[in-house]
């Protein structure tokens, strides 16, 4: 409540002094434990702003809508460390300015949530660094240790079934804040290197090809995860390619806004235990 | 009795290093397993994880992607982009239950004829005992009944 | 259906000229065609187009259609040449109320790419000319090079019971143009044709459809004596699929002909 | 008096109804996901949980359905029709909102051109709906002039007794009847009282909304921008809608052989109207979620005289960012018409 | 539909024989979209290229498909031949069903089912080709050749003389390389210096060459046409323009005692030095290692001694950047290092040296003035046994290959030798004697013949001291028995080896190697002097071993090369490049980073008005090389590359 309060009357601060044109935060939702994303461009919408437990999407999305920035001015947003990663990302990829990015941060990792300290993306380099420090966690999820004893064939059967219930919606691409491109691979039809009929098989490499562009990008905020209408565990893939790129690259997506991107950049000492 | 079983395996080699080390073994006329078959492009830096998937979707039993040595590149570094992707790559493949078993890398010079036939026969008879991809090729087969629904 | 002839009108312009394989087909074809309606042209593997008869209802031994190579179908449909065979599905749509025009003045207004639907229209009505009163043609592109059936357009210049009105947007016109330089809107208005017993056939790109509109308003027509050709994004051509509805309508079905005033009485920005 | 199915004889109708060759569907809860699935057994049911999260349509417009396959030979290409699956079902505990959509859709794809596929599977199924005894906060038949207990697009409906006992047998159709005739020795008379059917406060007045949104200049409104500026026009509430029907058609295939699909598509997505000449007459998420709104309320009841909506509030429900048709009407209501 | 030829070639037999080809034909006749679909015996032949020209025309093909060998032995013939058929050159592909099909499998019907498979992917590919229209560059008429040693020079001269410029860079201090350290030459037993020196000094003195000594080539961008050089002049720390060469700081020097590289160690040099007495140019270097000053910051008697005060031990390494249009890379060979070669105890007795010793002591200007001295001792050996292949020809302990000049300058040893000492005795032990070359085989004759050398065809144990004497046991072959030698000397044909960073060099220009290091030539037999990288040609023994009048060739064929491409102020190039779609572009800048060769550059859009729409990537078609890494990396499939677009491979993929 402290850091709702504050934040509220920062918002003010900065809207009655022309700072910001907007800040894109969390409202109640339609019920008690949903919020919902809400731009503020007035007091009367700053009142609206809920900062709990229950704001957990990140709402980074929202800085690549066409025109947004283009006019220069500043937008504020409530981010979670995550999320701050996603804006690193932006930047380093050249989707926004960072400059016109007032972070509101805000971390519910506690009971009570904190409010981070700083306004700019870069004033929390010293913060996700040492979220860089503490290893990935691995299995901590009953599902994933599941998937993670399984074989092959179970692994291949596992997610066999849940894919064969994607409908392609493409929930899980609008609800990520990575995936800013003009038109999707999936719509590039010359050639269709991806099934668009949600078969198995074209769900299949639809989710393959997003968890592959994905790789050392995704900050694991789970916004495709609960996008997903028929809940299938993406996050589950998408922390095993950050696992991953950790594991073998030293890569932690979006630790500043000069982060080479992991699949564009290369050590010549890169492992290849794996080639013949 | 059913025909013994010839795994298909589509492979993906660049033209400066592993195309033509295969060259090398037919000029030496070194003799090899008949079951790959081969995509010539520019570079591994060329070749995307989405030409693997298709592949599969051909019906391949396993894919093999091979290049020039680290530092051989006629690109200079193509092939090391190409090993990080395909690092990356092998594990998600891996996580998804796709053996990593039936998706081989390799890297081949133009000097290693030897190499490459080699290579052939020993990835042929791994696929061999790995059997059909049946797995996959249950979901191809999906994709062509009609809805039962 | 099979490709008798193609040719191409402008830089990434086809026409190609389809003769039915089937008796049948064809004999339903001659039957229900009436010009203003569309079909979806396609091959398996890649897909179907949709795009508009661009022959006569009065010339129906063939199909002629004229279409832009952009997306996947049209570029595979371009790699076609003649012998080679295509498919067809329809006539899809409604029509043009020719008979409705009889005894009336013309003017066909047209941008572009959007000429072969006006085309259908104007042989239409140049096959059985002594039934119609004054033609006026405004015809525009962006430039010389994109003006389509050269040919023809010569021809109608040529001919006395036709007036012909080109132009090409500035800039785009070539060192012996001698025709006009203007934005088709400006130049209609400019010609200034009488609203007088005149039926006006527009088609063209939404931007200019639109702008036509207000200056066909400026010269006294009547909206519903102004006829106009959607050319939304189709897929199924039965009223099904839900990408061209706009407003109630599904143009697929209803359309793609309708007067300036069924038009305005659509949600203008879903045009 | 009125016939009655109790609990413990469902176990044996559907033995029935196997018997006589009906497949049995019905509301089914995984780990993961509810939907309507073939079952086995009465145990397979859920009747717990207020509505599958997927709906009915699934069933009868499934998300990808193969027309037809063509095999590309040199100097011809032989083609070879799907035809629409016609086994016998009966799909038992739909949500009378489920069904409603049913109805609602039949009218799309019985206009004009009969879509073969959509009323195979209709003609050949049995739809036995179940009145609601719950609901939850995203409901909203009733404002939609609909309700819980709703026969609309029902074949069969069964008003559940107290303590799950059993349930009131409604036969509404002769399909209806016909199917029931299978079971009808397992029926008994009875007079048992019926629980009360779930309470779904209304939510606007859509006379009201309905209005507003025929009025010409609202269209323009920037209501619709305001309304949807949180939408990532992600699609998944057009995908769970029982009635939305768009679609798209694509050919899949290698060199040799392919397959004609019809996939679902949706008018959230940029592409859906989009003309390869780049014009786009929807070019904004706005002018997305307003024609998903006028295409609901005003295009289609227009053409059809039904709204296109059944109320199940799966939308909403499942919106990642906790939008839907209730809040945007709901504050249609409260507008100027 | 397209309508593709296929012409399915026997190749004599060697097709034939393994994929059944008229079966072949018939197959791919009814694929769709094939036209014509016909076998012949030879297509590369005339009357071959001729039938698929009429093919061509006479059924107005949109695609060729040439089911041959390889398509690096044949694309470009038959590519001509779609030309002059009115074709565009591009919308011919080659199916490789000899190299990757008959030549390596022996089942006929599995042989043909891949050759099937193969034609028929090519055939899809074909489909999706595109006309493609060769891309022009700038050449900058300027060539840098790496290697001062004769190779080098010879191509500097010819290119200088030709009247072009030249940027000669030598790592050593002087030009000369391993041919100044020769006595005489084979087979004419000329004095090497007397031929060599006059052509360093000409290369020092030419107008149009500028030299660079002791400087090393440290980073290579570009593409032909348009290198981009960096070259490390490493410090003398003497100025090179006010040294007049006198020699005062070199008998100044109180380090007198280091081994002397060019005489390979035989004799001696000062820390202030040149390498030899004729060095090009003149001028000492200060080797940093050796010298006092830069031990321990005292001495500088040097500097005191230059009268001139050439002498600064403050000068830096410079860098110079340099553009050029060609690259003539002539780093020459090392001798192998005979250590792995125990039993012959070099390195352990003085007296078994290397060949190249062995030169330096019958060099006039080497240590002992011409005279054949031993080492150890300084007498005159009387007896000196030579062990030719001692690493060539030797996969176990050496290397696989001939080094083509032993058997030559082995048999010039024992006549210069048998020259210098009279009544001296040779003994020879060889494997073979190659001595295939104008005049050579003469020579070796001579050697046996007239200098009474003893050649023992077998190979050498061991050799060990006995008496002050070495013994050499060996095997005489030929009357199939042991035979022990008591020699004064023992030389040591070592083998020819690529410089020891040859690879680490390769990769800074980005050439391609061989397993050991020797640099690849584009074709061994069609294009011997191009290295697989356009624009970087090969000179000598960097490439293979070689004496000198193959060096020499080789350096003028790379010089005419050069000069060819210099012919032209623009050169066309492989139209396989990369292309961004502007449309769809997000601008991630991914593609820039994994560029390369920094082809790919940010392009501002702007709209009708002026206003700055969005910054999108674009492809500078002069840089790309076409490797396609930004294709693949590009999220969107905003980016393509010519000649391996997705459609194709796609296309080559869905067809197999």
């Amino acid at each position: 409540m402290i850091t709702q309060e504050k934040y509220r009357t920062r918002v003010k601060e900065l809207l009655a002094s022309n700072s910001v044109k907007m800040v894109i935060g969390y409202k109640q939702g339609s019920t008690a434990d949903r919020r919902r994303p809400l731009f503020v461009r007035s007091f009367e919408e700053a009142d609206e702003l809920v900062l709990d437990s229950n704001c957990i999407g990140n709402l980074a999305g929202y800085l690549v809508t066409e025109g947004l920035l283009s006019d220069e001015k500043r937008v504020g947003i409530f981010l979670r460390p995550e999320g701050i990663r996603s804006i690193n990302i932006l930047a380093a990829e050249s989707q926004l300015n960072p400059e016109q990015i007032i972070i509101f941060g805000f971390d519910t990792s506690g009971r009570e949530v904190k409010a981070l300290q700083g306004e700019q993306a870069e004033d929390f380099s010293g913060l996700i660094d040492s979220l860089k420090e503490k290893p990935p966690e691995k299995s901590s999820d009953a599902l994933l240790y599941r998937i993670d004893q399984m074989n092959t064939e179970e692994r291949f059967a596992f997610w066999k079934d849940e894919f064969s219930r994607c409908i392609k919606c493409y929930a899980c691409r609008q609800a990520c804040p990575m995936c800013y491109c003009r038109r999707c691979i999936v719509d590039s039809n010359q050639p269709q290197w991806i099934n668009t009929s949600s078969h198995t098989l074209g769900n299949f490499e639809w989710n393959i090809v997003r968890a592959f562009h994905l790789a050392g990008r995704c900050v694991g905020c789970g916004n495709c995860d609960r996008a997903c209408p028929v809940n299938i565990p993406l996050r589950f893939i998408n922390a095993r390619m950050a696992q991953e790129v950790f594991e073998s690259f030293d890569h932690y997506a979006g630790t500043s806004q000069t982060q080479e991107p992991v699949l564009a950049s290369f050590n010549k000492d890169d492992s290849e235990t794996f080639i013949l | 009795m059913s025909e013994p079983f010839e795994p298909k395996i589509i492979a993906f080699v660049c033209t400066y290093c592993t195309y033509a080390g295969a060259d090398l073994a037919g000029t030496s006329r070194l003799k090899y397993a008949p079951n790959v078959r081969i995509v010539r492009l520019p570079c591994t830096g060329r070749i995307s994880p989405m030409f693997l998937l298709k592949a599969l979707q051909k019906g391949a039993d396993g894919v093999l992607v091979s290049g020039c040595h680290p530092g051989d590149c006629h690109f200079t570094h193509g092939n090391y982009h190409a090993r990080r992707r395909w690092m990356v790559f092998r594990s998600l493949l891996d996580f998804l239950g796709i053996s990593p078993e039936r998706v081989k890398f390799s890297w081949i010079s133009a000097a290693e004829g030897g190499k490459f036939a080699d290579l052939i026969n020993s990835v042929t008879e791994d696929i061999r005992k790995l059997g059909p991809f049946d797995q996959y090729k249950e979901l191809i087969r999906e994709t062509e009944t009609p809805a039962t629904l | 259906m099979k490709i008798v002839d193609r040719h191409d009108e402008a830089p990434g312009v086809r026409t190609m000229k389809l003769e039915f394989q089937e008796q049948a087909d064809h004999e339903l074809f001659k039957k229900t065609f009436r010009t203003g309606m569309f079909g979806l042209y396609g091959i398996y593997g890649e897909g179907e187009s949709t795009f508009c008869v661009a022959s006569p209802e009065t010339r129906t031994d063939y199909i002629e259609c004229t279409f832009r190579q952009s997306g996947r179908v049209t570029s595979a449909l371009a790699n076609n040449d003649v012998g080679d065979l295509i498919t067809f599905r329809g006539p899809y749509g409604n029509r043009f109320p020719i008979e409705d025009f009889y005894g009336k003045n013309l003017l066909f207004v047209s941008g572009g790419i959007a000429l072969p639907p006006t085309r259908s229209v104007i042989w239409s009505c140049l096959d059985q000319r002594e039934k119609f009163g004054r033609v006026t043609i405004v015809y525009g592109a962006r430039s010389v090079a994109d003006l389509v059936y050269k040919h023809e357009l010569d021809e109608w210049q040529k001919r006395d019971d036709v007036e012909l009105v080109l132009t090409v947007d500035p800039g785009g016109e070539s060192p012996d143009w001698k025709d006009k330089v203007g934005f088709v809107p400006t130049v209609l208005e400019e010609a200034a044709p009488s609203p007088d017993n005149c039926i006006a056939v527009i088609c063209g790109p939404p931007i200019m459809i639109k702008f036509t509109l207000i200056s066909l308003k400026k010269l006294g027509f009547d909206e519903n004596n102004v006829y106009t050709t959607l050319e939304n994004r189709m897929k199924c051509g039965v009223g099904k699929c839900g990408r061209c509805n706009v407003g109630s309508v599904y143009v697929c079905k209803e359309g793609p002909v309708f007067t300036a005033a069924e038009v305005a009485r659509m949600p203008a920005a879903d045009l | 008096m009125t016939r009655i199915l109790f609990s413990d004889k469902l176990d044996n109708c559907i033995a029935r109804w196997r018997a006589a060759g009906l497949t049995v569907f019905g509301p089914v809860k995984t780990d993961t996901l509810s939907s309507y699935a073939a079952i086995e057994h009465a145990s397979d049911f859920d009747f717990e949980s207020v509505l599958p999260d997927r709906s009915i349509k699934d069933l009868f417009f499934p998300q990808t359905e193969p027309m037809l396959r063509y095999t590309i030979k040199k100097r011809a290409i032989d083609t070879e029709d799907f035809a629409p699956p016609n086994d016998k079902r009966i799909i038992f505990g739909a949500r009378p909102c489920d069904a409603s959509g049913l109805a609602i859709d039949d009218s799309l794809f019985g206009w004009d051109y009969k879509d073969e596929y959509w009323i195979q599977r209709r003609n050949e199924s049995v739809i036995v709906s179940i009145a609601c005894t719950k609901a939850d906060d995203f409901c909203l038949c009733s404002s939609l002039n609909l309700a819980p207990d709703s026969s609309t697009g029902s074949d069969v409906l069964l008003r559940p007794l107290e303590n799950n006992k059993g349930w009131v047998v409604e036969e509404l159709t002769d399909r209806g009847h016909e199917a029931f005739l299978a079971i009808a020795e397992l029926l008994q008379d009875g007079s048992d009282p019926i629980a009360p059917i779930a309470a779904v406060p209304e939510k606007f007045d859509l006379d009201t909304c309905v209005a507003w949104l025929q009025n010409h200049d609202n269209f323009e409104s920037k209501f619709w921008k305001e309304i949807s500026m949180r939408c990532i026009g992600c699609g998944s509430c057009t995908y769970l809608c029982p009635t939305c029907h768009c679609f798209d058609i694509q050919d899949e295939g290698d060199t040799y052989s392919g397959i004609r699909r019809k996939n679902w598509d949706s008018c959230s997505f940029a592409l859906f109207t989009m003309h390869t000449s780049g014009h786009n007459p929807r070019a904004t998420q706005s002018a997305r979620w307003r024609q998903r709104i006028m295409h609901k309320f005003n295009y289609f009841p227009g053409k059809f005289n039904v709204n296109s909506c059944s109320g199940c509030g799966r939308c909403s429900r499942q919106c990642p960012v906790d939008m839907g048709i209730t809040e945007t009407l709901q504050k249609i209501s409260t507008l100027q018409p | 539909m397209a309508k593709i030829g296929v012409f399915i070639c026997h190749c004599g037999e060697n097709i034939a024989s393994k994929v059944d080809c008229t079966k072949l034909a018939a197959a791919i006749g009814e694929h769709p979209g094939v036209e014509v679909s016909v076998e012949y015996k030879y297509f590369c032949s005339d009357p071959g290229q001729e039938s698929v020209k009429k093919a061509i025309r006479d059924n107005n093909l949109t695609g060729i498909v040439i089911a041959a060998c390889s398509p690096r032995m044949h694309e470009a013939t038959f590519r001509k031949a779609c030309a002059e058929a009115g074709l565009n050159p591009y919308l011919c592909e080659i199916a490789n069903i000899r190299e990757q099909c008959s030549w390596v499998h022996t089942d006929k019907d599995m042989a043909t089912e891949k050759a099937m498979d193969i034609t028929r992917s090519m055939i899809e590919k074909v489909k999706r080709n595109n006309k493609l229209q060769p891309i022009e560059v700038p050449v900058t008429r300027r060539a840098l050749v790496i290697g001062g040693g004769i190779a080098g020079i010879q191509a500097a001269l010819d290119i200088a003389n030709a009247g072009q410029e030249v940027v000669l860079v030598e790592r050593e201090p002087s030009l000369g390389g391993h041919m100044a350290q020769l006595s005489e030459t084979f087979p004419t037993l000329d004095c090497s210096q007397c031929i060599m020196t006059p052509r360093m000094v000409e290369a020092a003195q030419h107008p149009k060459i500028r030299l660079l000594t002791y400087a090393e080539v440290e980073h290579v961008d570009g593409y032909i046409g348009n290198f981009k050089v960096r070259i490390r002049m490493k410090s003398r720390y003497v100025d090179i323009d006010t040294c007049t060469g006198c020699g005062d700081c070199m008998t100044k020097c109180p380090v007198k005692k280091i081994p002397n590289e060019f005489d390979c160690g035989l004799g001696k040099r000062t820390a202030i030095y040149t390498p030899f007495a004729q060095s090009v140019p003149n001028i000492p270097v200060i080797d940093k290692t050796s010298c006092i000053y830069f031990k321990n910051g005292k001495c500088k008697t040097c500097m005191k001694s230059c009268q001139i005060n050439a002498i600064n031990f403050d000068i830096k390494d410079e860098f110079i950047e340099l553009e050029v249009g060609a690259i003539v890379v002539a780093t020459g060979f090392q001798v192998q290092n005979t250590a792995g070669y125990g039993e012959y105890g070099y390195g352990k007795y003085p007296d078994v040296i290397t060949g190249l010793q062995f030169e330096r002591l019958a060099s006039a200007s080497g240590p002992t003035a011409g005279k054949i001295l031993r080492s150890s001792d300084g007498k005159v050996p009387e007896t000196v046994v030579f062990i030719q292949c001692a690493g060539s020809r030797d996969p176990s302990k050496g290397v696989r290959y001939c080094s083509k000049i032993c058997c030559m300058y082995t048999a010039k040893h024992a006549m210069l030798y048998s020259h210098k000492v009279h009544g001296g005795k040779t003994h020879i032990f060889y494997m073979d004697i190659r001595a295939a070359g104008k005049g050579y085989d003469e020579f070796t004759r001579r050697a046996i013949e007239e200098d009474e050398a003893s050649y023992l065809r077998g190979r050498v144990s061991k050799v060990w001291e006995e008496n002050g004497k070495l013994m050499v046991r060996g095997v005489d072959t030929l009357l199939g028995k042991p035979v022990v030698i008591e020699a004064d000397m023992v030389v040591l044909a070592t083998a020819m080896v690529p410089q020891p960073n040859a690879k680490e060099f390769a990769k800074i220009i980005g050439i391609a190697y061989d397993e050991y290091g020797y640099y690849n030539e584009a074709h061994l037999k069609l294009r011997p002097v191009e290295s697989s990288t356009a624009g970087v040609f090969l000179a000598g023994a960097c490439q293979s071993p070689k004496d000198i009048p193959d060096s020499v060739a080789q350096a003028s064929a790379s010089a005419s090369k050069v000069l060819a491409l210099f012919s032209k102020e623009k050169l066309e190039r492989e139209p396989v490049v990369a292309a961004t779609n502007e449309i769809t572009c997000a601008g991630c800048w991914g593609c820039v980073l994994a560029c390369p060769y920094n082809a790919i550059e940010k392009k501002d859009i702007f709209d009708r008005s002026g206003r700055l729409v969005k910054r999108v990537a674009s492809v500078n078609p002069g840089l790309c090389q076409g490797c396609g890494t930004c294709v693949t990396f590009c999220r969107s499939n905003s980016i393509d590359l010519a000649g391996f677009t997705e459609k194709q491979i796609f296309a080559e993929v869905m067809g197999l």
